[in-house]
């Protein structure tokens, strides 16, 4: 299975990084699944995601090809 | 629907000209509409410039869906929308929200619900940039209702 | 606080950026503005056109104290009122109340205040040309909250 | 006691006149008087007032030169 992983705003800044892929065969079901296989911790409070450009939940399951996005609380308007 | 997000300075009041040009007028008895823009201030601290994130492809597939939602909601609305994306002087236009219809209940409450659930789904972040050239990310918007 | 009844078509999105002209924009984050405009339609009748009367003197005192009762209310806020008199037709702007304040919050809740209260207060009366050619007053205003 | 009566739309039409012109000496005081005094009736249901050009109640006390308005509810906006 294969994920892109994204980041945005001050976690983008914090990591360093743009993004991550994940390349497992078994062990990441979940968003949080993804999170951990990446940064062995569990999701930092306040974490948001989503799934395929859809806000997602940390139970919200992932899939082969999915593009999976971290980022803090929005702030627009 | 008219959703947009836009990279440099836009006169909000234009836009919904413009789009009144395309609208049967003589149906929509209320216009309903709120601008947000950059203050050079936020909290206690004086803010000189600002730069809007967003999530390119989700952000403008979230605000299609809040006013698809809201125009689920209230059938009778009309709505355009429009967000700044990049670096941003005080007094800029950050955000518009305008909402026709017949009636003014439709539209103030339509407008009302679109802005909130925008400042609390749509992917955007703010990182201010200070007097003294430090910059840093808002933390959160605050509750509107 | 500007107050104002107009013989004659206007442009209230011109209204109000002239209005922004002259206010400090970089401090006044929220813009909320209501645009009442007279519908070719009312209930299930069809409208020509429309006389709105008005008291002379009175009104003008009317909204003024309709204003700076929400601006003791709301201390931040900043208003632009303007209501059209006499003759109009379909698709005229009949009323515009723009309010602008630091906060959304305010700008909005003073804004929908201030259309209410015109409508319920302040002296106009509507009379109806119906397609017919026949005449009527509009009893009265439905309630918006 | 003068004092100037003005009517407003609907009102103004079915009176078939613009205002009227109180001169007495006594009974009346307030607003609901000077109706009575010229109509002979008791005020309609929904009748709105104003005196001096503010609003006002059937019960607010009226003075000599005093500016008298009655009219329907208002349909403005």
């Amino acid at each position: 299975m294969t994920i892109t992983v994204q980041y945005f705003a001050r976690l983008r800044e914090d990591l360093g990084r743009e993004g991550d892929q994940v390349t497992v065969t078994e062990g990441v079901g979940t968003v949080a699944d993804v999170w951990m296989y990446l940064h062995r911790e569990a999701p930092p409070p306040r974490l948001m995601a989503a799934v395929n450009q859809s806000h997602a939940r940390l139970d919200t399951p992932v899939a082969d090809g999915d593009e999976v996005a971290f980022f803090p609380p929005v702030t627009g308007g | 629907m008219g959703v947009r997000l836009i990279g440099e300075p836009f006169d909000p009041w234009d836009l919904v000209r413009k789009r009144e040009q395309v609208l049967p007028m003589e149906k929509l008895g209320a216009a309903s509409v709120f601008v947000g823009r950059m203050r050079d201030f936020n909290d206690d601290r004086d803010v000189r410039g600002m730069f809007l994130e967003h999530y390119p492809g989700m952000t403008e597939r979230e605000l299609e869906r809040i006013v698809a939602e809201a125009e689920s909601r209230w059938p009778s609305i009309t709505c355009e929308v429009a967000h700044r994306i990049g670096a941003v002087d005080p007094a800029d236009t950050l955000v518009l929200v305008a909402v026709w219809s017949a009636h003014r209940i439709a539209a103030r409450d339509a407008c009302a619900e679109i802005l909130e659930r925008l400042k609390h789904e749509a992917t955007f972040w703010k990182r201010e940039r200070l007097t003294d050239g430090s910059e840093q990310w808002v933390e959160k918007n605050t509750p509107g209702h």
